[in-house]
C-alpha cells in the first residue's frame, strides 16, 4: 500500500498488558499496531503482565467460536515490527519460558524495559 | 454454593477475595481470564493447590484450549458448558463479575 | 429448572456476551428454561442491530435476536443505562427491547437461579 | 407507586464490590436496588472490597462534575432495604471503620458474610 | 507543545472520558495544542450523538461534540471499532467523525505527548 | 518520565507492577480509582511510603475529593487537571490503563 510517508520518525511502543479473549485489548491492539506499521515509524512491542499470554503458542479458539487472532501476531515481523520485547519477570510468574510464544522474543530485565520506555516519543497502551 | 470467577488472579484480586469467602462443599467455577489460575508452575498455584485439598475447582474446557493453557494443576476438572449448567442446576450461584 | 441471566459488559469488548451465550444454549439443551436475559451497564451494547464485525467473525447482536425469536426468551436491554450511552434508542435487533430495570426483577423472582456474566 | 405484588417473596443480596466514581457499578446498581425496592423482596445489599468505599462519608464530586450520587444510598432504610453489610477485612484493610460510613451498617466477618450469601435465593453482583 | 489524547472506555461507564475531558480544557487553558481526541474500544461509544443522560447530570457526549466545534479539535471515532460495536453509524454527534486508525497514527506522528485514558 | 494510574491497587495489580518500572526521578500521578493508593493506614500505604523515599508521587484533588479520601499519606503532593498538564508537559508519558 503506498502511504505519502511522513519525513518525521518516531518511537513508538504498544505496551500490551492483557490477556487475550477475556477482553479485546490484545485483538484491537494487534489492529492498531498492523495499520500503524504502514507509516514506517520505528516501532515496537512489549508485553508486560497478562500480555505475555498473549504470544502462548496452541491457542484454539474453535470451541469459543471466536476468531483466531493471535497467528496474526506472527506476522508482525513481516509488516518491519521486529522489536518484540517480553518482561522477564511476568513471563517467568506465569510459569512461561521463550520456547512457549510462537514468535522469537527478546526476553528483558525489568530496568531494561524501563530504559526502551523512556526512549520513546509516545507510548500506547492496550 | 457455586462461586464464579471470569478474572486473570494475575491482575485481579477477584479470584483471592473469592477464595476468602469459601467454605466446606463451595464449588469453584473458573470461566473466560479465570482460568489462567489453572496453570501449574505459576506463582499463583500454590493457592490453588492449597483449595484443591477443601474445595473442588472446576475450568471451562474451551476457555482453557483458548489461550493455550497447559498443563493444568492436578485435580482441577475440566467441564464443558453442559457442565456448567449442571453446576448451576446443583448449586445456588454467585458470580464475582 | 427456571434460569435468569444477566449480562454487564459490552460484546466483543469483553467474553462476558460469548459465555452467557454458550452457557444459555447449553441450558436450552439439557432443557431447562431461559425466563429471559437482560442487558445492563455496557451490556446494552449488546442488542444494537447496526454492529458489521469482520465477516470472519461472529455477529454477537444478531446471535442475541435469533437466540429471542428462535427459543421465545425475553431479551431486554436496561432503558436508562442505553439513554446514559445514546445507544440503540431507534436501532434495538429484532428479538429483542429497552425496557426497565423492572423486567430484571420480574426475572430474578421468576427465576430459580440468577446468573451474571461480566 | 402501586404494583401488583407478586406473591412470592426472595432473599436477594446486592454484592457490591465495585469503588465509586471509576466506574459505574455501584451508581447504576444503586438505581437497581431502588427498583427492586418496589417489589417487597427480602433485599440485602453487601460491601465487599472496594465496594467499601461507596459508603464514605464527606464524598464531594462537584470539582468532577459528575453527579454526587452516594447520598442516595441513604434512603435505602426508606425504601425499606435495612440489611447492609460490609465485609470487616475489606474495611480493615482500606484504613475504614463504621464511623466513616454515611449509615449505620453491620459490620460482619468473612464467615458470617459466607451464610448470609449461602441463604439467597439470588445474588446480583455490581 | 502538541498533545494527542487516546480515550478506550465508554462514557459514563468509566471515568476516563470525564478525565481526558478536563485535562484537554486543562491544556487548552495553558495555551497547548490539542492534536486531536482519539477514541477506541469501547471509547466509541463516546461520539454516539443520541445520548438521553438523566438532566441534573453531564451529557458527555454533547461535550465531547462541542470541544471539537469551539477549539477546532479533531475528535474521531475508531471505524471498526464501532462497526463491531454496531454503534454510531449515522449517529455521530456534530464536531466528531468516524475514521480509521490511521487517524490515530498521525496524532501520535505529530504530538510531542500521546496521553490514554481508560 | 511520567507514570499514569488510574485502578485501585486493592482491586487491580496495576500500581504495584507499574512501581516495579519506576526509576530515579519517575514521577507518579495517581488518577480516578488509582488516588485510593494514598489514603494512609491502608495495607497499601507502607507501599506508598516507601515509593515516596525515592519518587514524587501526585494525586488529583477533584479524584481525593470525589472519594472522600483522608487522610493521605505525608509527601504525596495534591494537583489538580492544570498540575496534570504540567507534568505531561516536563515528562514523557506513560498510562498504565
Amino acid at each position: 500500500m503506498e502511504k505519502e510517508k511522513p519525513k518525521i520518525v518516531k518511537k513508538i511502543m504498544f505496551v500490551m498488558r492483557h490477556a487475550p479473549h477475556g477482553t479485546i485489548y490484545s485483538y484491537e491492539g494487534l489492529e492498531t499496531a498492523l495499520i500503524m506499521a504502514a507509516y514506517e515509524q520505528d516501532l515496537s512491542m512489549t508485553f508486560i503482565g497478562d500480555g505475555v499470554f498473549t504470544l502462548v503458542k496452541n491457542q484454539k479458539t474453535e470451541s469459543l467460536g471466536t476468531k483466531g487472532f493471535v497467528a496474526t501476531y506472527g506476522v508482525l515481523e513481516d509488516y518491519g515490527i521486529e522489536k518484540i520485547y517480553v518482561d522477564k519477570q511476568s513471563m517467568e510468574d506465569r510459569g512461561l519460558k521463550p520456547d512457549d510464544f510462537i514468535i522469537p522474543v527478546q526476553v528483558k530485565e525489568t530496568s531494561e524495559i524501563s530504559a526502551l520506555m523512556e526512549e520513546q516519543d509516545a507510548t500506547v497502551p492496550y | 454454593m457455586l462461586h464464579i470467577v471470569n478474572k486473570s488472579p494475575f491482575t485481579n484480586n477477584t479470584l483471592t477475595e473469592c477464595l476468602r469467602f469459601v467454605t466446606q462443599g463451595t464449588v469453584i467455577l473458573l470461566i473466560e481470564d479465570g482460568v489462567l489460575a489453572a496453570k501449574s508452575g505459576t506463582v499463583y498455584s500454590s493457592k490453588m493447590t492449597e483449595t484443591l485439598k477443601k474445595n473442588e475447582v472446576y475450568v471451562i474446557k474451551a476457555d482453557i484450549l483458548a489461550r493455550g493453557v497447559s498443563p493444568i494443576i492436578d485435580g482441577i476438572k475440566v467441564t464443558d458448558y453442559e457442565g456448567f449448567v449442571d453446576l448451576v442446576e446443583k448449586n445456588k450461584v454467585h458470580s464475582w463479575v | 429448572m427456571k434460569i435468569a441471566v444477566q449480562v454487564i459488559e459490552g460484546p466483543y469488548n469483553n467474553q462476558a456476551s460469548d459465555s452467557a451465550y454458550h452457557f444459555i444454549t447449553a441450558a436450552l439443551a439439557r432443557g431447562h428454561k431461559i425466563v429471559g436475559v437482560f442487558f445492563y451497564h455496557n451490556g446494552v451494547i449488546n442488542v444494537c442491530n447496526m454492529a458489521k464485525p469482520p465477516q470472519d467473525d461472529r455477529n454477537i447482536q444478531k446471535r442475541w435476536g435469533e437466540l429471542g425469536r428462535e427459543n421465545g426468551i425475553d431479551i431486554v436491554a436496561c432503558i436508562a443505562a442505553s439513554k446514559r450511552r445514546g445507544i440503540c434508542a431507534d436501532h434495538v435487533i429484532e428479538g429483542a427491547r429497552v425496557s426497565g430495570l423492572g423486567q430484571l426483577t420480574d426475572m430474578t423472582i421468576e427465576a430459580d437461579r440468577l446468573v451474571t456474566f461480566g
